[in-house]
């Protein structure tokens, strides 16, 4: 019986080796003969993959950013480089459910796509850097709209850019905003997660180097509601201003609660914090009172105060009746742009047939690097890491339960 | 005088017995010689089935790629890990009958296990042959993980089975937890591993396969070794492996020590059972594929956070193994496929087959999952205690069959036969 | 001082609510010999049928729509500005909302119980247990669902307008926490009369005692069960609902976490033992400030789950508990 | 017999007591067994025999005293050393390995005499696999040997009452044990089967030359196998001898009858017995009883009209009754 078993076994992988061994007949030059050019009106078509939450986890900032990649592919396709150099694009989704634990799997998915040139994704720091792995491997440039982790940058992977401000961005700047308000002592809460460390490292950075003093230091863990101690130690302690890095939902960082509990418990320093808690369930679950006077910095400004903004808007009502374009949308706008310029340049330079080989990824890769064109959120081009030179942070404050931008711009 | 008299009585009860047992089921079905049943071998018509599988599942992965199926394939790849999961519960729950809710920290401790020890192996190895570090990290990681589990089963020792669990549960937390608040900066907390800048290992040959393999065939099919397709293979790989390792431990000594102690403690240890160190060999041993397929995990994934090592996930695993089958392991294969399997299935059907709308419902159906899962945990404890495919009793092809009939020697006989034993008045 | 102070009294209201929830586990445990991992849920569900009630009766919008859709409901219009803005309004919203939210909870354990975990009285334990555990992701996942994932508490304006009690003008004692303690022990005291001297308390116990026994003696034992099951949910909405009323939110898995600390509570005062379960409560709560207090939240809850795989390793009986040997 | 005199006996009890709470269920029980014999521990209802038992094999420890295997103390030993040892045992209420076949539950009965662990598992070493075909070919003969082999791959919980309580013997003999404790195991017998366990009793001590210590209610059984007795009552010692002795003994006749009278017992011996049977009980015409219930018992031993029946028991001819033709081995 056992032999029989093993004789199964030792034919089948014999069967799956000579397959493999028949298909691999000099590598190289199958690849590059492989991607097949789309009979469709002689046009050559290139993929665009989009990487974000499409179903699950941060489904709102998904949906928004597909929908503003969508756009930007359709006004390509439309233009009159794409009609010269006979190109077509395509966007393929893929959804991340904002799991670490699917980004390997749905980044294969792109890759898989042969016509691929470029990847706009993904949202959460935690899915970019296990996706933008595959990525890397594959050559594939990726431009995150959403990825605010400072180090995501700085992992020797050239091929990885983003169009949002980072964290270590975002960080100084709630400092600098702090400290121009007179505020001299912090304590500092985050709420144990990738988006709350990274940013909370930042700004004690920055905090330290203005001269700031930090009294308190603290972790929240995801799911607790109970902060009474905590509280009484901030209260004990007497800061100018807590600093709160995580986000605002009850469910995930429960910047809210913290922000009520620090109302009820006789706290009357305001709350400072990123752009996780700049967002209307923030003030929902602190509660009109706890909200009231809380500080965040967030990357990006509202896009109709951006350079392009009244354009885009414009534009994305017309092709989405009924959705209002949010936060991201304008970066995922301009990283789809910025793929789809540098397609342009390399298809012009190259050739057509030439921009899905590997060599013309490469080539995008170099030309992304170079880039430089007016975006909806103002001049986009990269630093040497991959990061967008013109990051734009804007800060909020909360006034009659609602976020009202601060004048002051930080760039 | 009386003892004579009995004697007889014995010997003509035992002809009864031996006339009676004949005419039995148990004999016809199992005993006989016309389907004869050997412990730890497949029958004929299994063995062709497992074969049939075996191919289906070796060129699957050929076609799902090459027509571009892609995320089907990497379902296959989700449920693989969660099956090699639910393998090493399955020697806890299925085997030896002690609960563990907390299924998640051994797979955790696994998965960081293999990325603090790939990079310095690698290094070590040197650029040519850092490729093989990864079996090395995939067994370093199990014995860590098993050393985990010899730890954990220290202190638990005592334990009844719910509370068990709870200590199991808690001590899942504590993992997480302590994965996250990054200890004497091994973890590196929720930025996980490998730090930025450290650069994995590749797997064996998986850089020279994708390079040089390529499959065409018209326009339609297309096929290269991805990281799916490479990793799906290593994991159906590290699946039969465990699958033979885990049967040969079953169908041992120490698998029937497992058996007893899950069926009677009291009486298990009065027959000699070592029921501490059985216990501690299923810990182990349930740590160690538990280890293992976090270190395929961290390696397919090619970093680690804590995030995905929830309560949570390690009811899921909780489920295969309670929904297909505890103790029994085409049961815990089948769990995993269906727990695992479906709500990929109906999303990867939603998306990609009922046009625009398809991803509200994949995300729905994904929602759904944990309802219908707990449902389904409930009425299959009412309907079906043992699960979908039951644990089977071990049957055994006897040696000695008809050796000694209900004869008059046979008393003699027996004696001569019995081993000797060690005491008794000479 | 004053910090160890508050400190104390921010355990002491956590404490109150880990109490509530720790005897559902207790007296389920007491009878069946069963970790009813559901109870954490109906926790959970009081809170959001809580949340219901107080719309109902207090949010404008909420009772716009109810009366849209049954006329006969519009007087809770003209009731509204009475119940959120009076101190008697304000109580007897409280009673409404508190009393329906623990009858349907409780209602809910009977119907669990009569249908999840009676088919398996006699099945292995392991069976229940893991029953119980579906039931609990089917609750969560239902209300995730059907409900909504987060639900933002309305705060009553009487309750709003109060101010903190302030003692020695450094301890600060907000309003609900009071609320929460006072009407924690207030449940406590009663419940321990009805276990201890009613008739039905001592059919109560002596089922716990030994079922088979007490079943011979004339105890219907199927209604003591589902009595209990109808009593500790009712206690675990109660403390939902505060929940809601103190954080000013409910989640669909809020209850994971305090149910094991209040598992964790129940084992610490002894399983099975109602007076353990309260003690035990208290315990924790004012074990987890003082570690959060003085060590760091981060590690608040491996503390508690330390301590409670401590007890159940050395101590198995609890502080008030008997450790039970097996028959053989 | 006095206690230190060690040599000779397999078996010491020294002063052993166990105290729950504050009842002393077994009180300072002194006792030897000599290797080779049959010995038979009998007392009333909750006089501590299981309890006796239960230390013995390092379920429980006791609190005072000792008993000596082979002169090894088993005190704070874990029952699978005592096991190792030599000393086997089988269970008031059957405790086999329900959901095992009927072999699986007298191999594991093997796993003291036997060491591969789960690396040789693993890798099937030829010395496991030798190991695991002498276990199989061992737990057979063992299965021959009570007659169950027939039912050799059938599940233990689908044998029929009888077989289960032989295929514990089984699986007590196959840790080879030098000592074999019987906890009732006549109980719930018809006639026939009884008749089959005595006979399966002396194999075990002449053909296999194991010590057998047994607990038993069926005095028929006792008097018939048992070589020497020892009575408890209350956790205490009250007798020990030859079955004739014990017969006789007037503070054993107490015992069984006790302030009660032979009226109470025998009805509860009775109402036990229709409880096996399962059927409806049926109390005693409370004047007649005696003299009635003594008469069947002189009827239904036919070694009981010669020799002088001291005490009656009860109507099934579970009589204490004289049969000295029964000792003498």
């Amino acid at each position: 019986m056992k032999s029989k078993l093993r004789f199964i076994v030792a034919a089948m992988l014999t069967l799956a080796l000579c397959f493999a061994l028949v298909a691999c007949n000099g590598g190289d030059d199958t690849t590059s003969s492989a991607p097949a050019d789309a009979p469709t009106d002689g046009k050559t078509t290139f993929a665009i993959g989009f990487g974000g939450p499409l179903t699950q986890g941060s489904v709102g900032f998904g949906q928004g950013a597909l929908r503003a990649t969508q756009l930007a592919v359709k006004q390509a396709n439309e233009s009159d480089q794409a009609r010269d150099l006979n190109i077509e694009f395509r966007v393929v989704e893929a959804d991340d459910q904002s799991d670490p634990t699917r980004a390997p799997v749905v980044a294969n998915a792109l890759v898989s796509e042969r016509d691929l040139v470029g990847v706009v994704g993904h949202f959460n720091s935690a899915v970019t850097e296990p996706a933008g792995l595959v990525y890397n491997e594959a050559g594939v440039i990726q431009i995150s709209y959403g990825s605010t982790r400072p180090d995501l940058t700085h992992m020797g992977r050239d091929n990885f850019f983003r169009t949002c401000a980072t964290d270590a961005l975002q960080g100084p700047t709630a400092a600098q905003s702090a400290w121009d308000l007179g505020f001299r002592s912090a304590a500092l809460i985050d709420d144990s997660s990738t988006y709350g460390q990274g940013l909370v490292e930042a700004f004690t950075t920055k905090w330290i180097e203005l001269g700031g003093e930090v009294l308190v230091e603290e972790s929240t863990q995801q799911g607790q509601s109970d902060f009474g101690p905590v509280v009484t130690r901030i209260r004990a302690a007497g800061p100018d201003f807590v600093f709160f890095a995580g986000t605002g939902d009850a469910t995930t960082g429960a910047g809210g609660l913290f922000a009520r509990q620090l109302k009820d418990g006789g706290v009357e320093a305001p709350m400072v914090g990123g752009d996780g808690i700049q967002d209307q369930v923030f003030i929902d679950e602190a509660g009109a009172t706890g909200a009231e006077g809380t500080i965040a910095t967030k990357p990006g400004m509202p896009i109709e105060d951006m350079p392009e903004g009244a354009a885009f808007l414009q534009a994305y009502e017309a092709e989405f009746p009924g959705e209002a374009a949010g936060g991201f949308d304008a970066f995922a706008f301009d990283a789809a742009n910025a793929i789809i310029n540098a397609v342009f340049e390399v298809a012009a330079d190259k050739g057509a047939a030439e921009v899905a080989t590997p060599a013309g990824r490469r080539a995008i890769i170099e030309a992304v690097h170079n880039i430089n064109f007016n975006g909806v959120t103002g001049p986009v081009s990269f630093d040497e890491f991959g990061d967008n030179n013109n990051a734009i942070i804007t800060t909020f404050l909360v006034q009659d339960g609602e976020w009202i931008a601060h004048p002051e711009i930080h760039p | 005088m009386t003892k004579k008299n009995t004697s007889t009585n014995t010997t003509a009860s035992m002809e009864d017995a031996a006339v009676k047992g004949k005419g039995s089921a148990a004999e016809t079905l199992f005993g006989g010689k016309a389907k004869p049943m050997f412990t730890g071998k497949l029958s004929p018509v299994k063995m062709a089935l497992v074969g049939l599988l075996m191919v289906v599942l070796l060129l699957l992965p050929i076609y799902l790629q090459g027509m571009g199926e892609v995320l089907l394939l990497a379902s296959f790849v989700l449920i693989g890990l969660y099956i090699l999961l639910a393998l090493g519960l399955n020697i806890i729950i299925g085997y030896a009958g002690m609960l563990d809710f907390g299924r998640m920290a051994f797979y955790a401790v696994g998965a960081y296990a293999a990325m603090i020890l790939a990079i310095p192996l690698a290094n070590l190895m040197g650029d040519n042959l850092s490729q093989f570090a990864f079996p090395f990290v995939l067994i370093g990681s199990g014995i860590v993980a098993a050393f985990v589990g010899y730890l954990l089963s220290l202190p638990v020792m005592r334990l009844r089975g719910d509370y068990l669990a709870i200590v199991t549960l808690g001590f899942g937390e504590i993992v997480r937890i302590t994965i996250q608040n990054n200890p004497f900066n091994i973890t590196n907390g929720l930025l996980g591993l490998p730090r930025s800048g450290d650069v994995l290992p590749w797997p064996p040959f998986f850089e020279w396969l994708r390079e040089n393999v390529v499959l065409v065939m018209g326009n339609e099919f297309y096929f290269t070794v991805t990281r799916n397709v490479y990793w799906y293979y290593m994991i159906l790989l590290v699946l039969i492996i465990a699958i033979i390792v885990v049967r040969r431990q079953d169908n041992s000594r120490l698998g029937r020590s497992w058996a007893a102690m899950r069926e009677d403690e009291v009486a298990a240890t009065a027959m000699g059972v070592n029921v501490t160190k059985a216990k501690t060999w299923a810990f182990v041993l349930g740590a160690f594929w538990g280890g293992a397929a976090g270190a395929c995990f961290g390696f397919f994934q090619g970093s680690v956070s804590p995030e995905p090592f929830t309560f949570l996930n390690s009811v899921i695993v909780l489920a295969i193994v309670v929904i297909g089958g505890m103790g029994s392991i085409p049961g815990v294969l089948l769990g995993g496929v269906i727990i695992m399997g479906f709500p990929e299935l109906v999303r990867w059907f939603a998306m990609n087959h009922l046009g625009g709308g398809g991803g509200d419902i994949g995300g729905q159906v994904a929602n759904m999952r944990n309802l219908l899962l707990g449902l389904f945990m409930v009425i299959m404890m009412a309907v079906r205690t043992e699960g979908i495919i039951p644990m089977k009793p071990k049957l055994h092809k006897l040696y000695g069959k008809g050796k000694f009939g209900g004869t008059d020697g046979a008393a003699d006989k027996a004696a001569e036969a019995a081993p000797s034993s060690k005491g008794g008045a000479n | 001082m004053e910090f160890f102070l508050q400190l104390l009294v921010d355990g002491l209201t956590v404490g109150g609510l880990y109490a509530l929830i720790a005897l559902g586990f207790t007296m389920v445990y007491g009878i069946l010999l069963m970790i009813n991992f559901a109870h954490a849920e109906m926790f959970m569900t009081g809170g959001f049928i809580g949340y219901g009630m107080l719309n109902l009766f207090g949010n404008y919008t909420t009772i716009g729509i109810v009366s849209d859709a049954l006329p006969f409901m519009s007087f809770l219009k003209s009731t509204q500005p009475f119940f959120t803005t009076t101190a008697l309004g304000f109580i007897i919203m409280m009673i409404l909302v508190f009393g329906t939210s623990a009858v349907l909870t409780g209602c809910l354990g009977m119907l669990i119980e009569r249908f999840a975990y009676r088919p398996l009285r006699n099945s292995p334990r392991l069976c229940a247990l893991i029953s119980a555990l579906g039931m609990s992701l089917f609750l969560q996942n239902f209300v995730l669902t059907f409900v909504g994932h987060r639900m933002v508490f309305p705060t009553p304006e009487f309750l709003a307008n109060l101010d903190a009690i302030n003692v020695f003008g450094y301890i600060f004692i907000a309003p609900i926490d009071m609320i929460i303690f006072c009407s924690a022990l207030v449940l406590l005291f009663v419940l321990d009369r009805f276990v201890n001297k009613t008739k039905l308390g001592k059919a109560m116990r002596a089922t716990a005692q030994d079922k088979d026994a007490a079943g011979l003696m004339g105890i219907n034992i199927n209604s003591v069960i589902a009595l209990t099951f109808f009593i500790g949910p009712a206690l675990g909405a109660v403390a939902g609902t505060f929940f809601g009323m103190k954080y000013g939110i409910v989640t669909f898995n809020m209850g994971l976490f305090p149910g094991i600390k209040a598992f964790t509570a129940a084992v610490l005062g002894g399983i099975g033992n109602l007076r353990g379960a309260m003690l035990g409560g208290f315990l924790i709560g004012i074990l987890e400030a003082m570690a959060s207090g003085f060590v760091s939240i981060s590690y608040r809850d491996v503390i508690t789950f330390a301590v409670l795989i401590l007890i159940l390793i050395f101590r198995p009986g609890g502080l008030l508990g008997e450790s039970v040997v097996e028959k053989v | 017999m006095a206690k230190t005199e060690t040599q000779g006996y397999l078996m010491q009890a020294i002063d052993a007591t166990i105290q729950f709470g504050g009842l002393r269920a077994v009180d300072s029980v002194n006792m030897n067994i000599t290797a080779g014999t049959i010995v038979a521990l009998i007392g009333p209802n909750g006089a501590g025999k299981t309890t006796f038992f239960n230390l013995l094999t390092g379920i429980y420890t006791p609190t005072e005293g000792e008993i000596l295997f082979e002169g090894r103390s088993v005190s704070g030993k874990k029952s699978h050393v005592i096991a190792d040892w030599g000393i086997s045992r089988t269970f008031q209420n059957i405790r086999l390995f329900k959901n095992m076949t009927a072999l699986e539950n007298v191999m594991v009965g093997r796993h003291v005499r036997t060491s591969s662990g789960p690396f040789a598992a693993t890798f099937r070493t030829p010395s496991f696999k030798r190991e695991e075909k002498q276990i199989q070919e061992d737990s057979e003969r063992w299965l021959e040997f009570v007659g169950l082999i027939e039912h050799a791959n059938d599940l233990a919980s689908s044998l029929p009452y009888g077989a289960q309580r032989r295929l514990e013997i089984a699986r007590a003999l196959a840790t080879e044990p030098k000592l074999i404790c019987l906890d009732e195991p006549a109980a719930g017998m018809n006639e026939s089967e009884s008749a089959d366990l005595d006979e399966l009793i002396l194999r075990i001590r002449d053909e296999l030359g194991i010590t057998v210590f047994l607990i038993e209610h069926d005095m028929k059984v006792v008097m018939n196998l048992a070589e020497y007795i020892y009575v408890l009552d209350f956790g205490k010692l009250i007798a020990e001898g030859v079955p004739a002795e014990i017969q006789s003994n007037p503070a054993v006749i107490a015992a069984y009858l006790g302030e009660g009278g032979a009226e109470a017992l025998v009805e509860e011996r009775r109402k036990k017995k229709a409880a096996e049977r399962g059927e409806e009980y049926k109390p005693l015409d409370t004047h007649g009883a005696p003299a009635g219930t003594m008469a069947e018992a002189v009827q239904t031993s036919d070694t009981a009209a010669a020799a002088p029946a001291t005490a009656v028991m009860d109507s099934d001819g579970v009589v204490m009754v004289a049969a000295d033709e029964n000792k003498g081995e």
